[in-house]
């Protein structure tokens, strides 16, 4: 037996271990790594959440766009998020040579951040991966639906794409394409994803942080940072905090109770919140409930008190510059008595306005969800009808959202939050709008025909019909309950100075981040 | 102040220890009360006082009070305890711990508990040697194993490194000895040191206290409810009832001839003393609680010859003969009866 | 802890002495009468708040959104507004019987359940007892905010279903205690009397081992009181918790904390009701703890200057 | 001891099993990931095609075959998310959150020994009471608040601290150890000073009391070691509390450690990482435990020669 002293210092040494091995591994976290401010060189940048992956068939994904698209890789043409017009990009122009057919000019004297020079070759490459590869990237479909096309590079410079039916707005849906070089692995997803844009990715430390360099050869003009880094806090008060210190220099997705300060700046995101009405469900099968949902919402009450009045009252689901969108339009307006009455009357006619509805958002959402689902609890309760409220995550809610709905579940009515990226309200309707959409609880067969018919039309034209059928869906279906146009708030140290748009949530272009030069201020 | 019990006859100078007057104070959930209320007595060196009295008495909280080892519920109110002169009674910590050990020592009697279970014996035992002598660890170990081999412990460098459990109670209770005896105490107290024991271990225990008091020339103090163990080892006995001494004096004189009726209710209700044949007479009732010990004397609610005078009046410690004293009215016609 | 020795301790060295009512040994701990009267001014308030409050806790003005406390806007103004505009103090009271709503039966539904088990299993020993411990074992292992994740999210966070996984989770700690109770109790004397005077099983847990064994695992109980609100808390943090409208202070708490630097009184206030009732129940269970066992009751009385050793949690409580 | 391990080890094992078939099982119940890994537009046969590749479209209890088959080959699975084998990525983030729960639980139990001491030596001195408050109120606070008021507080306000992020040196750690360490920190002060008023007043302590022993050698050289048997049990328990607490912390200070990895696998249904996740951890709580009893008999000869028997 050892002695008794050996035993106790056997014991320590046991529970010490821990200690050993923590501090060591404290020594390997990146203490001399780039901590430096932004006037070191490093742009720093904190999200809400890591990147599930960086691949860039997968930047339609919000948190993979934000840091890949328009930094890592780009697109062959762009819109611009103000104007709404289509800028080239990686393209030099396009041309609708045959009514199925587009052609597009590729830039020359481009290349990838591997050195390869980029060709039209590349170009068709990644929208084939996109589009028809096994790789299930969340591009194909969103932006494409099931219809095959058929892309030919004729010439380096020059490339070809086919679709079976007329596509009036192609070069829109090619913009939310990422050009990749050929090389790039068409059978699984890149971790460390190769572009031609300004920044090149150097480091992804896995939950830590992603490290970017600037690409030197890059074909436009060059970013001011040579450096940047992301990393990502999902309180948003602590990433509120990381401003206020210094210790980043831009923040995403901050609380509206930060809006009164300096240091933040918001911005139209393009996204809309609105509750869907399951119009297959009693009560809400009644269109004068679904009304008088409308009419019972204190927009203005909301926006300024839980949204920081940073949104606007909303009367549709697209926001302003988005083509389609009906000025015509005005917000329900907000009569708590009306809104009784209505109901009242549909109980008169047996509808059984008693019946409880779910109220059903998504934690996380957007800043305030919660306070928003309870005011608009409340305010259901206060024209006659009963509604409970389900928090869910973004699976359980994606089963609210999504074809086939689930059954058994009583009349539900869904917080939504829309963010129209592509800037045409076709993508709006096909989802949200058509009786069969993906997204759609319900529809009529005349709302389904104007928007086939809105779809075939270009220009002027189609500006018009769209805005008809948002109309139409508010005159005479009235599946949604609009809440507010959104907007973002970014925080921005005074170190920088960067003007966020409407599409600075889907992608932060790094390239326009400059510093304040001393004395500017 | 009462008069201290016992000069006595055979012992000459003064006594190792000393104890007058003592008042321990005890705070109970209905107030306080007083646990141990005036007493006194002294031990020589190499002589054996017992302490004897039912359990509650107030024997052991003496022990306790003297060794300065009451739980913080009790409180010494007053009186004095000399150790070879030193006076205990509002002695500083620092000082009383250089006394307890190489002046002072107490045995305890679960000797279960009073070892620390997560300690080897040697080391236990070796821990005097170390607060005291200041002696290196193997030194200490040394005189740990000496001292095993003394109380007679077999095979003891192997034992030392056993723990307590390890042990049987007759030999946890040499070890606890053992310990006591280490740095040869001026004064030893044995606190019940074989009521936990059965019949043979308790004579070899008690033979072996003996031994050792005989050989380190100590005064010892047994504390002990047991009325053959007090016949036939101590010198002499102080009584207590109630938390009061009521009586005291030389063994022998003492049990021939008791001058308190409480004692002779005690040795009545030994077997050796009964008449065969008839019920075994025990003392009928049962002590007084603490927080209604009467004003007068402590005894008079068994008392078979109590009076007005005993629920007026306290009898005082008074001596009744040449070394013995008797707290009792009666003490003079108990003699005579 | 040890039986203190009968030599010292006047338990025994006056055994009749009719014990002091308990709420004059509370009346002498200062602390314990503070806490004493905190809980029951919260299950008061729980218990009858809701009468008084008509649909204050709920009414809405958004208007009057983040209110500071102020002695401006009445009564239910008093502690400030939250950013509905709804009455702070108003939804404290209404939060305090949700949260005990939630609390009380999932601490009783574990205590029954786990002590129940426990006995059972540490009474007859050997496979039983085996079982039962690695299915405690089971519980412990899986961390147990993730199942309250997954099965929360599964089926809806209700009051009912948040109960049930907070009463599961807290199953092993009663079990453990209980069963180490009743296998030291059932080698004693007086269990072996009974078993040979042919007692059934039943009866010998319930009324030898069950009456022993109470104290302690009334205390873990008290104590896990605390353990429960605060993972009730951390439920609303991942927005898994109590639903709204419906209002727990944890919910409050995590809701208010985007709030902490412009408006504190809407995370600090619940946050503070959430200490005080645990920091309440915790002192509580100490001095009951105390109380209820005859052999340290008197620890109680000691004078203050001097009191002595009052173990303030019993080594089995597990948090 | 050689037996006692085997045996402890053989009757912990068992429950492991149960903690993988439970967590499967809980897994499937919340349905198929397809939504969230699908364009929100895929047709009907890409849904099938994504289950089928999965596995997703199998029975329950083919799915947990198929799981255990590939298990006991060490493969865990890829995760949906990232495509990477789900052991890799657990036990990438795992070492973060052993780092900070053991020290946590180091800095937990020493900081409790010490207080917890201080205060049990002169029991309702001030020192026990101030201990005794601040310990009481240490283990009810709500972890998250506790985390955000200290970046507002130690970040912002008074900056001395940096708000979150492991980027940078020893001071990284300082705000998610505390919010991690007050609740274990101050239920076990609270143990230990319970315990060790009941080692004070042992009879044993009395002895080394009648033996001169000074204030320094009673604690720590008598009572201490006694007293440490129901701190460690507690500490055990605490310990596998933890992850739940790492979740909290993890989530605020962007640490990317298991407990975060946990939570966004469920939140993202990616069963292959949460199944490795809660394996290890389970693995970790039962090695765990086994430390706790290979401490207990270390301390405690009477555990020691219990065993065999």
């Amino acid at each position: 037996m050892r002695s008794d002293r050996a035993r106790t210092v056997l014991t320590l040494v046991v529970s010490g271990t821990m200690l050993v091995t923590s501090a060591c591994a404290v020594a390997n976290s990146d203490a001399a790594g780039d901590a430096g401010s932004a006037g070191g060189g490093t742009l720093r940048v904190v999200l809400t959440q890591e990147p599930p992956t960086l691949e860039p068939c997968e930047s339609s994904l919000t948190a993979t766009g934000v840091v890949v698209r328009s930094n890592v890789t780009e697109p062959l043409v762009e819109r611009d998020p103000t104007s709404g017009r289509l800028e080239p990009l990686l393209a030099t122009g396009w041309r609708q040579t045959k009514p199925t057919t587009w052609t597009f000019g590729i830039r020359s004297g481009v290349t990838f951040q591997n050195g390869r020079p980029f060709t039209a070759k590349d170009a068709a490459f990644s929208i084939e991966r996109a589009v028809n590869s096994d790789l299930a990237c969340n591009v194909d479909g969103y932006v494409f639906g099931d219809e095959k096309i058929d892309v030919r590079a004729v010439s380096p410079t020059r490339l070809t794409v086919t679709t079976r039916k007329a596509d009036p707005i192609l070069p829109l849906r090619l913009s939310f394409i990422e050009i990749v070089p050929r090389t790039t692995s068409t059978g699984a997803k890149v971790r460390i994803p190769v572009g031609t844009g300004p920044y090149a990715v150097r480091k992804w430390e896995t939950g830590v942080s992603i490290s970017l360099a600037r690409n030197e050869t890059y074909w436009g003009k060059a970013p001011a940072y040579p450096r940047a880094r992301y990393v990502w806090r999902s309180d948003a008060s602590v990433r509120a905090a990381m401003i206020d210190k210094g210790e980043a220099d831009i923040a995403t997705a901050l609380d509206p109770v930060d809006a009164t300060k300096d240091s933040t700046v918001a911005y139209p995101n393009n996204e809309t919140t609105a509750l869907r009405l399951d119009g297959r469900e009693a009560p809400l099968n009644d269109i004068r409930v679904r009304r008088a949902i409308g009419m019972a919402v204190d927009r203005t009450g909301i926006v300024d008190a839980l949204l920081g009045g940073l949104a606007k009252p909303a009367a549709q689901l697209v926001p302003p510059g988005v083509v389609g969108h009906n000025d015509g339009l005005a917000t329900a307006p907000y009569r708590v008595a009306a809104a009784r009455a209505l109901v009242g009357r549909a109980a008169a006619d047996g509808v059984p306005v008693k019946r409880r509805i779910t109220l059903v958002a998504r934690n996380g959402q957007f800043a305030g969800i919660a306070e928003v689902a309870e005011a608009l609890q409340y305010q259901m309760a206060r024209i006659g009808l009963n509604v409970r409220i389900r928090m869910a995550d973004t699976a359980t809610h994606l089963q609210y959202q999504l074809r086939p709905l689930p059954r058994g579940v009583g009349p539900i009515a869904l917080l939504i939050m829309h963010g129209n990226q592509a800037g045409d309200a076709a993508f709006t309707t096909s989802q949200y709008l058509l009786s069969d959409g993906p997204q759609s609880t319900f529809g009529t067969a005349r709302l389904d025909r104007r928007i086939a018919a809105a779809n075939a039309l270009s220009g002027k034209a189609r500006q018009k019909a769209f805005a008809e059928v948002l109309a139409y869906q508010n005159e005479k279906v009235a599946q949604y309950a609009y809440l507010a146009h959104m907007r973002g708030l970014l925080g921005l140290s005074p170190s920088v100075r960067y003007r966020p748009d409407s599409a600075t949530g889907d992608e932060m272009r790094l390239a326009e981040v400059r510093p304040v030069k001393a004395g500017n201020h | 102040m009462k008069p201290s019990a016992l000069p006595s006859p055979t012992a000459t100078g003064r006594p190792a220890l000393e104890v007058e007057g003592l008042r321990v104070d005890l705070h109970t959930p209905s107030g306080t009360v007083r646990a141990v209320d005036g007493v006194g007595f002294g031990v020589h060196k190499g002589r054996t006082l017992a302490l004897l009295g039912e359990s509650g008495c107030g024997k052991s909280m003496t022990a306790l009070s003297i060794a300065g080892l009451l739980d913080p519920v009790a409180e010494v109110t007053g009186g004095s305890v000399r150790v070879s002169g030193t006076e205990l009674v509002g002695l500083g910590r620092a000082e009383r711990r250089k006394l307890a050990g190489p002046v002072l020592s107490i045995v305890f009697q679960d000797a279960l508990a009073a070892l620390n279970p997560v300690q080897p014996v040697g080391r236990q035992l070796a821990e005097p040697f170390r607060i005291h002598r200041g002696l290196s660890r193997r030194q200490a170990a040394e005189k740990a194993v000496e001292l095993m081999t003394r109380v007679g412990i077999p095979e003891p460098r192997l034992r030392a490194r056993s723990y307590p459990h390890q042990f049987s109670g007759g030999m946890r209770q040499r070890l606890l000895i053992a310990m006591a005896v280490a740095l040869d105490p001026d004064v030893l107290i044995a606190d019940e040191p074989t009521t936990a024991l059965d019949v043979t271990v308790q004579a070899q225990i008690m033979r072996l206290l003996r031994d050792l008091q005989t050989e380190r020339d100590m005064a010892l103090v047994l504390i002990t409810h047991d009325l053959a163990v007090v016949a036939r080892h101590a010198d002499d006995v102080v009584v207590m009832y109630a938390g009061n001494v009521v009586e005291a004096g030389p063994v022998r004189e003492v049990f021939s001839r008791p001058r308190h009726p409480y004692t002779r209710a005690l040795l009545d209700s030994v077997p050796e003393h009964a008449v065969r044949g008839r019920p075994l007479p025990a003392v009928p009732g049962s002590p007084p609680e603490l927080s209604a010990v009467p004003s007068g004397c402590v005894f008079q609610a068994r008392c078979p010859l109590a009076d007005d005078r005993c629920a007026r009046e306290r009898p005082a410690l008074e001596p009744v003969g040449a070394s013995r004293s008797a707290a009792c009215h009666f003490s003079e016609e108990l003699d005579r009866g | 802890m040890s039986a203190p020795d009968d030599r010292t301790s006047p338990a025994a060295t006056s055994p009749r002495t009719r014990p002091p009512r308990w709420w004059r040994l509370l009346g002498r701990d200062r602390g314990a009468a503070a806490a004493a009267v905190v809980l029951a001014l919260v299950f008061l308030v729980a218990l009858f708040g809701r009468l008084f409050l008509g649909d204050r806790a709920v009414r809405q003005d958004l208007r009057a959104s983040l209110r500071p406390p102020s002695l401006d806007h009445g009564f239910y103004g008093l502690l400030g507004t939250d950013v509905l505009g709804r009455s702070v103090l108003a939804r404290l009271v209404d939060a305090a019987a949700t949260t005990l709503s939630i609390a009380v039966p999932a601490v009783l539904c574990s205590l029954l359940i786990g002590s129940a088990l426990g006995l059972w299993a540490g009474y007859h020993g050997g496979m039983r007892e085996n079982v039962a411990m690695r299915v405690a074992d089971v519980i412990l292992s899986f961390p147990s905010l993730l199942i309250a994740v997954v099965v929360l999210y599964v089926f809806t966070p209700s009051a009912m279903n948040i109960v049930l996984i907070l009463a599961v989770a807290r199953i092993p700690v009663y079990l453990r205690t209980a069963r180490a109770e009743a296998a030291e109790l059932r080698s004693r004397l007086f269990v072996d009397a009974a078993r040979t005077f042919g007692t059934p099983a039943s009866a010998i847990i319930r009324r030898h081992l069950l009456p022993i064994a109470l104290p302690t695992l009334l205390t873990v109980a008290t104590l896990d009181f605390c353990f429960v609100m605060l993972t009730e808390s951390s439920l609303s943090f991942l927005g898994i918790g109590i639903q709204p409208p419906e209002v727990s202070w944890g919910l409050m708490v995590a809701q208010g904390r985007q709030y902490l630097q412009t408006a504190w009184w809407i995370a600090v206030l619940p946050g503070l009701a959430i200490m005080l009732t645990t920091v309440s129940a915790t002192v509580l269970a100490a001095w009951v703890r105390l109380a209820t066992d005859p052999g340290q009751r008197w620890r109680l009385t000691l004078p203050r200057k001097r009191r002595g050793e009052r173990a303030a949690v019993p080594p089995e409580m597990i948090a | 001891m050689a037996s006692f391990l085997r045996k402890r080890i053989i009757s912990s094992a068992i429950p492991l099993v149960f903690v993988v078939l439970g967590v499967f099982c809980l897994a499937r119940l919340t349905g198929n990931p397809v939504d969230l890994y699908l364009p929100l537009s895929a047709t009907p046969e890409q849904r099938a095609e994504f289950s089928a590749a999965h596995g997703f479209d199998d029975s329950v209890p083919v799915q947990l075959w198929d799981y255990l088959g590939n298990a006991a080959r060490l493969d865990f699975g890829v995760s949906l998310r990232t495509g990477e084998p789900a052991d890799a990525m657990v036990l990438e983030a795992f070492p973060v959150t052993l780092q900070l729960a053991g020290m946590t639980m180091l800095l937990a139990v020493l900081g409790a020994l010490l207080v917890g001491s201080l205060a049990a030596y002169r029991p309702q001195s001030a020192v026990d009471r101030l201990a005794g408050l601040l310990s009481m109120t240490a283990a009810s606070i709500p972890d998250f608040w506790f985390a955000i008021m200290g970046v507002l507080v130690f970040g912002v306000a008074l900056d001395w601290l940096p708000t979150s992020g492991t980027l940078g040196g020893p001071e990284v750690w300082v705000l998610p150890l505390a919010t991690l360490l007050i609740r274990p920190f101050g239920v076990l002060v609270q143990v230990v000073r319970g315990s060790m008023v009941g080692a004070l007043s042992a009879p044993y302590v009395k002895v080394a009391r009648s033996k001169g022993a000074d204030a320094t050698r009673v604690v720590f050289g008598h009572a201490l070691r006694n007293a440490i048997t129901p701190v460690l049990t507690v500490a055990g328990d605490l310990a596998v509390g933890l992850v739940n607490g790492a979740v909290v912390v993890e989530t605020v200070f962007g640490w990317p450690g298991i407990g975060k990895l946990m939570i966004d696998s469920i939140l993202q249904r990616d069963f292959a990482v949460l199944q490795a996740a809660v394996l290890l951890t389970a693995v970790t709580i039962f090695a765990l435990n086994i430390l706790v009893d290979v401490c207990h008999a270390l301390i405690d000869p009477r555990v020691r020669q219990a065993v065999p028997a």
